[in-house]
């Protein structure tokens, strides 16, 4: 067999796209001026700024006044939730989220709750699926807030964001979802989606680490994150990063461009011919997260009586990138709180690999990976106390 | 992240498996913790004759478990208790500060292989 | 007179440098991998982040471990000011700063104000100097906390951060100085600089923009702003910036080389005679800021009768890319705090103009603004009603 | 951020200066807030025949002043007083949010300069 590179970790982060680097290039010093500068060097950069803020509102279909550029996914989370608190605390203090959102919402969450809000964090079923009924269930009176990710970075799970959006809606809670794994992957259309703020990622949708957004619809109101200059509407200052907001601009023509090709559907092909394989060749796997109702790009499992580590990187020796929620890859204790909360023992979570395919991915790369992952398995578990022999 | 000698007894492991007929066995280690080692030694006139390991964990863990059965491979067992996390460790040419208690899992492992000898000796006695 | 493009904004932002660029650019896309991966995608990264913190520490005197990338010197600032209140706020309630920080210092130590905290803003000379006796009898017992900046950007004037930090060293409260503008420019060491924490922008020193750095002393703790995956030693979560911070590093050894070949100097004899030059050539002209305490790049007047706008787009016309900081560049009423705060009259300060050099700044530059500068001075003058005629 | 008519009234203002002899003059703004403008006009049969202005502000209150003089030259004084910011504003092709307020100001200046006039008439009548 010969040898690929196969890089399987796009849910990680994904390259950067030809056309959005060569979009980004001039920014850096031909036009490198500061877009708040009223000089040509600043004029000239401004332009392409408000290009770029029209072109992400564009794959919302959102208002181009509606996108706050920030300095990652991250950041848009911390301001989105920590924004929503401060602006409506002396509304109520009971806040919603789930128990299997990225650290960036969880974290921020309980650090509200540390901090004079009460927090309810909700479960998730064996296919992590946050139910609408259990939603509005934990509602108080005294909610004014809520957050749940549009699709999971680790099991792929899509939630039933529209239904939570109708509820909060209803009910008048802000609503909030880390749409980082999902916006230029499914569609997303605000104008029809009940949600009041929605974050995106730059470097998840093939444009540039260090930039992010957050879809923030008119009227809702917060403060910033970050005091300063002003810039961005006044709800995230600091010199922007012309280039890297050019090339997120970019990128989000280049996912427009793919839905309309119906690029998902190779992609969605290709997913579940490695998830097929995977449940065809090796035995003792458990598919993590919903079967359909997942990104078009993401297959996760278990294998079970293997640590996640070792299989990774076995994977690396032969040229393949991946990733696992095993405790070991985040020098944890406990394997990823994802795979725990939808009920997963210690063990089987141990043995997490997540393969997240790209636009590049080939039909040849998966049938490599589907070759190579056997055997790695079986070595190891040949290795392991628990495997069968 | 890890040096080039946990890299090659990771990829290559030596001595896996188990012994038929071992004389002492130690397990290890905590399945819900994510990492478990399992040592069978044969033991000739209070040496260590032949070893063999089965581990589920990272490449550190299978990396120290693998480098531990060579320390103790032909040392009488007081030598081999003498083996430490630090010894291999140093064998390994260190671990990631995350990983050091991968070093201490084999020194655990071998105690207790040696320990479970005893215990039959004493029985049998 | 031929016309030239003249970019003297350098305060404003810089461009990239060619060996910054070149630096950076394997991280869009061969290199492109997430530094917290285990494959060798993240493994090769993760040396390089580490190496530009260790470029970017070696430009301080610092450990890498002290420095934490951020999002930009407006991050910096805020993680800094926010974080140094939320740790102490047990302590003590009182912090101080002074009239002419940068928004992204002053407008978040008045959000504090509003937060619980009482504020001192410490009076400046006519010089844009704070002195250090003001300061020490501004101090309460109840002191937890202070920033002031390194060097100004409107007005180019150099604290006495030594004294003041040394003030708060002997006193036990924490210091804080934003070195946005003087980072690169005016060697800084932090191994005899008596603060414990201090800000830089990459963008400021041909570095690019949407990266910053706190320098976070050993021992001092605060918490993060952004909360999450627990990157930058769990005070700045968020997929690293990777092209960004290598970049930064590059551009932190190459401040390091244009000190060993005395650039500064250059840059300095530059200034004088661009200073100089305006003053023999136009009457009724202010400098503002101090003359020899100012940073080496950084010429400041003040051009009476006519109005900083005007001025800067005129100049645009010939070519010239300068700043002001006349309230009319900034859609407020008021003209720059920081002039105010120097007792200048809101007439006088409607006529400030900003030219800061770069390191590629030649002579001819500087002689074409002295050929350019005076006619368009005359030509508004002309206009004005307080024009002498 | 400006429309071509702006820069070309900025760059290339005309009707700059003051009238020696002026029938009416008009001093409007505010220093203190960056923009003074000062017209002065000739008026003959109820008919504004000359126009000079000087400003003191931004290219959008030098521009404001320099088209609204042309607006209003050959305007009787009520048709002069008819012109509003909007005028002034449509005629510029539009200014930035933040710099209406310099319309604004040539409308206040057109005001002034004819009522300084008619004062004067009334005062010498
Ligand atoms: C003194 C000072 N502090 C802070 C900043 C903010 O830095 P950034 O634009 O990178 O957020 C700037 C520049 O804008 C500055 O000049
Ligand atoms: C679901 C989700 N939310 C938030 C983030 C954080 O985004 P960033 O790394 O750009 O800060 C990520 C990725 O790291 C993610 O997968």
């Amino acid at each position: 067999m010969e040898q690929r590179r196969v890089y399987l970790d796009h849910s990680a982060t994904t390259p950067v796209d030809d056309r959005v680097l060569e979009a980004m290039m001039p920014f850096f010093k031909g036009d490198f001026g500061n877009p708040n500068s009223i000089h040509a060097w600043g004029r000239r950069v401004r332009e392409h700024v408000n290009g770029a803020r029209e072109h992400v509102a564009s794959l919302l279909g959102a208002e181009p006044r509606e996108i706050i550029f920030t300095g990652g996914g991250s950041e848009a989370d911390n301001l989105a939730i920590k924004g929503a608190a401060f602006a409506l605390k002396a509304r109520g203090k009971h806040v919603i989220t789930s128990a299997i959102e990225h650290h960036a919402v969880l974290d921020t969450v309980k650090w509200l709750g540390e901090n004079g809000f009460d927090v309810t964090i909700l479960p998730v079923d064996a296919q992590g699926m946050v139910s609408p009924e259990t939603f509005r269930n934990s509602l108080r009176e005294d909610t004014v807030f809520a957050t749940v990710m549009y699709a999971n970075n680790e099991v792929g799970t899509v939630q039933p964001i529209a239904e939570l959006g109708a509820i909060c809606r209803e009910r008048g809670i802000l609503f909030h979802t880390d749409a980082v794994q999902a916006a230029g992957h499914i569609p997303i259309d605000v104008r029809t989606l009940p949600v009041d703020m929605l974050t995106l990622s730059a470097h998840k949708m093939y444009g540039p680490k260090g930039v992010g957004a957050l879809y923030l619809r008119k009227g809702v109101r917060i403060p910033p994150l970050v005091h300063g200059g002003g810039q961005e509407f006044g709800l995230r200052s600091g010199t922007e990063n012309t280039a890297g907001i050019v090339g997120f601009g970019e990128a989000a023509l280049l996912a427009l461009d793919r839905f309309e090709n119906g690029d998902d559907e190779k992609e969605r092909f290709l997913r579940d011919k490695l998830i097929d394989g995977i449940q065809a060749r090796i035995d003792a796997v458990l598919l993590t997260g919903h079967r359909t109702q997942r990104l078009p790009f993401h297959a996760s499992v278990c294998i079970e009586h293997i640590e996640g580590e070792a299989m990774l990187l076995r994977l690396d020796a032969v040229g393949i990138g991946a990733s696992s929620g095993s405790a070991c890859t985040s020098g944890s204790l406990d394997p990823s709180h994802v795979l725990l909360a939808m009920g997963l023992s210690h063990v089987t979570a141990h043995g997490s690999l997540r393969l997240s395919l790209g636009k590049d991915t080939t039909e040849a790369d998966i049938d490599y990976v589907l070759d190579a992952l056997p055997p790695v398995v079986e070595t190891l578990r040949a290795m392991s106390p628990f495997g069968r022999k | 992240m890890y040096t080039e000698t946990v890299r090659d007894y990771f990829l290559n492991p030596r001595n896996v498996g188990s012994l038929d007929h071992a004389d002492g066995i130690g397990e290890v280690g905590n399945a819900k913790c994510g990492d478990v080692m399992k040592i069978s030694i044969k033991v000739e006139d209070d040496r260590i004759t032949d070893v063999r390991f089965e581990t589920f964990g990272c490449a550190a863990a299978i990396a120290s478990s693998s480098i531990a059965t060579e320390m103790i491979k032909g040392k009488t067992l007081d030598e081999a208790l003498q083996v430490t996390n630090r010894d291999v460790l140093n064998a390994l040419g260190g671990l990631p500060a995350e990983k050091i208690h991968c070093s201490l899992l084999a020194e655990e492992g071998i105690r207790a292989a040696v320990e479970d000898y005893r215990s039959r000796m004493a029985e049998s006695a």
